[in-house]
């Protein structure tokens, strides 16, 4: 990769922590409402895995998505808007939150019914089959997800029918305050991909580059021979589960977490741009200014559109 | 007109639509190498190839979400359930996926699905197996629910589906594929929305669908050997439902009677009653009844089972009690 | 009397009822080390450990299927769904095995589950996370479903519901567990399928339940200052319902406005109606009115939403037409 | 074993193989009606398996239910009633086919849901553990019930929380008319098991001994240490999938079929059974006149019966 290329990752994984951290700013001010789920501390495994698909490839999410979106290129202002719940938003602000949508982005949604979206994923992916073109599917979700049903029968199907579908596990641990040991049988998440014959591994998703560097690998080989992989990235959040869940308390101690921090991937990957001498902490520091400001501009992009016209309530519920 | 059966005229459909768009494709379970466990899909797999005409396991959440998602890329994707029993599994799918998208990206994406299948009690598939579950499709935001009756409408309502560019559920009486009935040849449409009035009377309006119509019809039969005169009125489209049609027809007879087969309580007759009190309120010389099966899981036991559902008999005695007699 | 969240009224039920009955357990995601995704089981894994209060994974139709398995052999379990739009992932354990083996297997078995959880739209939580879904589960033959508005009702019906042998579907409002009221110290039951004049008018019959009775009871306010006298009552049990409760207002006021926050078509209030025609034409001197979430997915933005709901507006509106005013 | 209780398996078998050609015969006359699926060819596995348990552990099926409710000790009458719609029947007519229960017996019935009744064995499981009790459940299902959703949700909470449940599938090769190689990413189907640490193993499901003998192992170990296992039975189902499916045609040859015969489980143990002197060739064809009997009693039963009572209908919706 080169050093811009590089950059840019690291690029990314601030656009979408400091887009975060003001999210939970605008939260507070009850800017934005409902339910809003930081990914703060994950940002690698969105922006790795990304990186690594070409910009007609599609992205699924779960709720957690506002840092899949981001790395899919969408315009952080709409992105934004679409939280505020303005006529400007990517969704016009029927949305929200957990369900962004950028489909010139190739981001095919956020969806917040645990599992329930890796099913179209595979059909996002038996579609891009049948119409005989190249494109694969990159889908991301919690560990949490595994132990449902609609995982498995999505699973099934994508390795019976070989469509190229990427099944991103993104596992940190934590589904909301039950941690994998006592919702899932195997600790080794990945190891689900045995029922399927599917090929499969698992990477530090805290490591930018090893994320993209397996999901190049992956989606390489895909493109040539489809057929669907299971990837267990093994993650963190810092973060509660959503803004109404403290980060640490019940389920969790503020001990964990700082012990996670030390290995916080926007740290990681600096401290790695440094030492290889792809740039100086100066030069970090104006990237983070530089995203500071793009936050700042997409929340007064945000402030400053008219909520979503009321007539809008009624429309794109058909398609005519 | 050619006679045909309603799977024949439903295959036509089928058949002709996949031939006019590439897009199209047939999903479920059974649908191809068997040619579907009730035949409807009979020698598509031959016609279409297995790309275009595909079996699926055993997984109606699994199988529709995939429908679902091959739409969001441009496809035209017609779902089988091997029975609407089944359908129940892949409900989030059609709830939370199907009918919201469009919405939730505030109209950037459209999902032109069809689900169909059989629906509806059969004879004596038992509890499980036999039901009537139009009624929570129905309630659905976002749903269009279609139920014909007769050869000719399963044809061109089905085309009208494939056609149409949002998620709609279309149940075909599990107990009418055998039915006959004349059939134009070639292309042709029946428009979703519109209610059509079978038999023509002056004293009550009898409201029906799917199966429930040819009850309807005997009773009217019957009903006119005893002088009375009842316009039958098949709904074909249960949402959104043709009140024209049925104001019409109401506000000639002033009574009417709504047959459905599936459980009372919160049933589509419910709503249609409502709503035709509400806009003809005045017109109403009776209470509206309702015909409807028994609120009882489906009894095995086939004289129980007839107990269950409705019958000609009631639909007459509802009738009658319309007429105050 | 202490003052008590609607929240704590449940806590107090769950852990009365299970100090009094070591068959009761409690089942579902986050229920017992987070103390309930909105805190109803806080303290009850303290008090009564994992071995009755049980964490589970993301398997909705799974942990249900257990609940149920678990009921055949004499437990008594209590299944909560983390909110209700999960449950659709659960319905078919719920329409095929829970209300149904009683029937299947004549008789041999008994099915004691509740199934409980919040329901009903809440803040800006968008499409997939905010809807009525009650009507769905009122149309299943062999279901109850209750839906309480008060923290003192939620208290008393919990515990019928638990104390029934039969599966039920117990619908707390989401938006409910904060708001207070007065809940009698220890151990008390409203009965199941008895509704409760909230207000005592004489000009019409407001008909709601969970939140929406709030809301009507801010309209019922508001119409008073019009000198309109709106007799409120609170359904509770929205299947069976309490229809001598109604009649015995409807035949007082001549009117009726039934109030729902779900989507219309199909709605609760669409059988509500047409019953209290079908028993008391007679007695109407308007049509009954309906107000109701529109029919459309919950849209995020606050404004749209706040659209999408019954206002009391629409409720003072909805009133005064049946007065003709 | 002793000759006695394997002369016991014997008959058991023949009295399911004759009980249900004779409701092949009962369905052309219409005295049986709905579907009614045959169990002949697999017989060996409910009559193995069910040896090896206590009469008060507990078992569950599917829709192919008549062999396991006999195995388990159903009264032929009864059942025979049922499948007639009688108020003798086991349910009073009111279950059928599909949905036979018996509850004295411990046979918690038949689903018509494919999937649907694995979730409900783990809950019986959950419900012996939670009272202390040391009972097993064993629950039946075909091979075409592996991709749904929820038999993997039961999987992963009978895992995770150590159930004591037998998954045993029987593979009979085909869910109606798919063979499982078009229904399944994986045709070894007991591998489906790694992906929840559970023991597991394939069997010969032709062979009543091999099937007790596993089963017999499975469920002491179980019952010492509760924890559930995943064994598949291959079998293979000499009938058409229910009565309007014609033995071959489409999706397998008679040629296939009679390959199979060849392997008859009730041919296979009478000749182990003369072979290993137990019994003569006279003493089995005594078992089967006997059971001949025993079945065209149980027709006598049935028909002689009254019918349901009329106000059954609306009896046994609730329970008081
Ligand atoms: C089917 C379903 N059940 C329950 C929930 C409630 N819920 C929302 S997020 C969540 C935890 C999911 O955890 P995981 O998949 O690990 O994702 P993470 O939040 O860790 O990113 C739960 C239980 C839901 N949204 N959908
Ligand atoms: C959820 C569901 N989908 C579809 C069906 C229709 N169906 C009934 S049996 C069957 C095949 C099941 O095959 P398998 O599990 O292998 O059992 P077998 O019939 O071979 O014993 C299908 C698809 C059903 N009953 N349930
Ligand atoms: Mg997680
Ligand atoms: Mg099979």
């Amino acid at each position: 990769m080169s050093p811009a290329e590089l950059l840019e990752l690291y690029r990314q994984m601030l656009l979408i922590r400091r887009f975060e951290e003001k999210c939970a700013e605008m939260y507070a001010l009850a800017k934005i409402g409902g339910f809003c789920h930081l990914y703060i501390g994950e940002e690698a495994v969105a922006v790795g895995a990304i990186a690594a698909l070409r910009p007609d490839d599609y992205v699924l999410s779960a709720y957690r998505d506002h840092g899949h979106c981001l790395a899919k290129g969408s315009d952080p202002k709409r992105v934004m808007a679409e939280l505020f719940g303005k006529q400007t938003g990517l969704c016009k602000g029927k949305g929200g939150s957990m369900h962004l949508y950028d489909i010139e982005r190739r981001f095919m949604g956020g969806y917040a019914i645990v599992g329930g979206h890796i099913a179209l994923a595979a059909g996002v992916a038996f579609g891009l089959t049948y119409q005989q073109q190249d494109q694969v599917v990159l889908c991301f979700f919690g560990e949490g997800a595994v132990p449902t049903g609609v995982f498995h029968e999505a699973m099934n199907i994508a390795a019976l029918w070989k469509l190229p579908v990427l099944f991103l596990c993104e596992n940190n641990r934590y589904g909301m305050g039950t941690p994998v040991e006592r919702a899932s049988a195997i600790y080794d998440i990945a190891q689900t991909a045995h029922a399927y014959n599917m090929g499969h591994s698992t990477i530090d998703g805290m490591d930018v580059l090893a994320v993209r560097d397996a999901v190049g690998r992956i989606v390489t080989e895909m493109r040539l021979t489809p057929r669907p992989y299971f990837l267990e990235a093994r993650t963190y959040r810092f973060m509660g589960h959503s803004m109404s869940d403290p980060a640490h308390g019940h389920y969790r101690t503020k001990a964990e977490i700082d012990e996670h921090k030390k290995r916080d991937p926007i740290l990681l990957f600096g401290q790695q741009l440094i030492s290889r001498g792809v740039a100086g902490a100066d030069q970090l520091k104006a990237i983070d200014a530089a995203m500071q400001t793009v936050v700042q501009e997409a929340v007064d992009f945000a402030d400053q559109s008219p909520p979503t016209a009321p007539d809008e309530l009624l429309t794109d519920v058909l398609a005519p | 007109m050619p006679e045909l059966l309603y799977r024949e005229a439903l295959n036509q459909a089928l058949r002709e639509e996949m031939r006019r768009d590439p897009r199209i494709f047939l999903m479920g379970e059974e649908v191809g190498f068997y040619n579907g466990a009730f035949k409807v899909s009979k020698g598509l797999l031959d016609e279409f190839g297995v790309r275009r005409v595909i079996d699926t396991p055993i997984t109606e959440a699994g199988f529709t979400g995939v429908g679902i998602g091959a739409a969001l890329v441009g496809l035209r994707p017609i779902i089988e359930m091997m029975t609407f029993n089944f359908a129940i599994l892949a409900l989030d799918q059609i709830v939370n996926n199907a009918v919201k998208i469009r919405y939730m990206s505030g109209g950037q994406l459209a999902v032109p699905i069809v689900i169909r299948g059989p629906g509806g009690p059969s004879r004596q598939l038992g509890a499980q197996h036999s039901q009537s579950l139009e009624s929570l499709f129905c309630h659905i935001a976002g749903l269009s629910v279609v139920a014909p009756a007769t050869p000719r409408d399963a044809k061109g309502l089905l085309k009208s589906a494939i056609r149409q560019n949002n998620p709609i559920i279309f149940i075909e009486g599990q107990e009418l594929y055998s039915t006959k009935g004349d059939v134009p040849d070639g292309d042709y449409t029946i428009p979703i929305g519109r209610a059509e009035i079978k038999r023509e009377g002056t004293d009550v309006t009898v409201i029906a669908w799917s199966k429930m119509l040819l009850l309807a019809l005997r009773a009217a039969e019957q009903l006119a050997r005893d002088g009375i005169s009842a316009e039958v009125i098949d709904l074909r489209t249960l949402k959104p439902v043709d009140y024209d049609t049925l104001l019409g027809s109401v506000r000639k007879t002033g009574r009417a009677v709504i047959v459905e087969e599936g459980w009372e309580f919160c049933g589509l007759g419910a709503q249609i009653a409502t709503d035709l009190y509400r806009r003809a309120f005045d017109a109403f010389d009776a209470p509206v009844e309702r015909v409807t099966g028994y609120d009882v899981p489906m009894p095995y036991a086939r004289h129980l089972e007839q107990q269950a559902l409705p019958t000609a008999e009631r639909v007459i005695e509802a009738v009658k009690k319309t007429l105050y007699r």
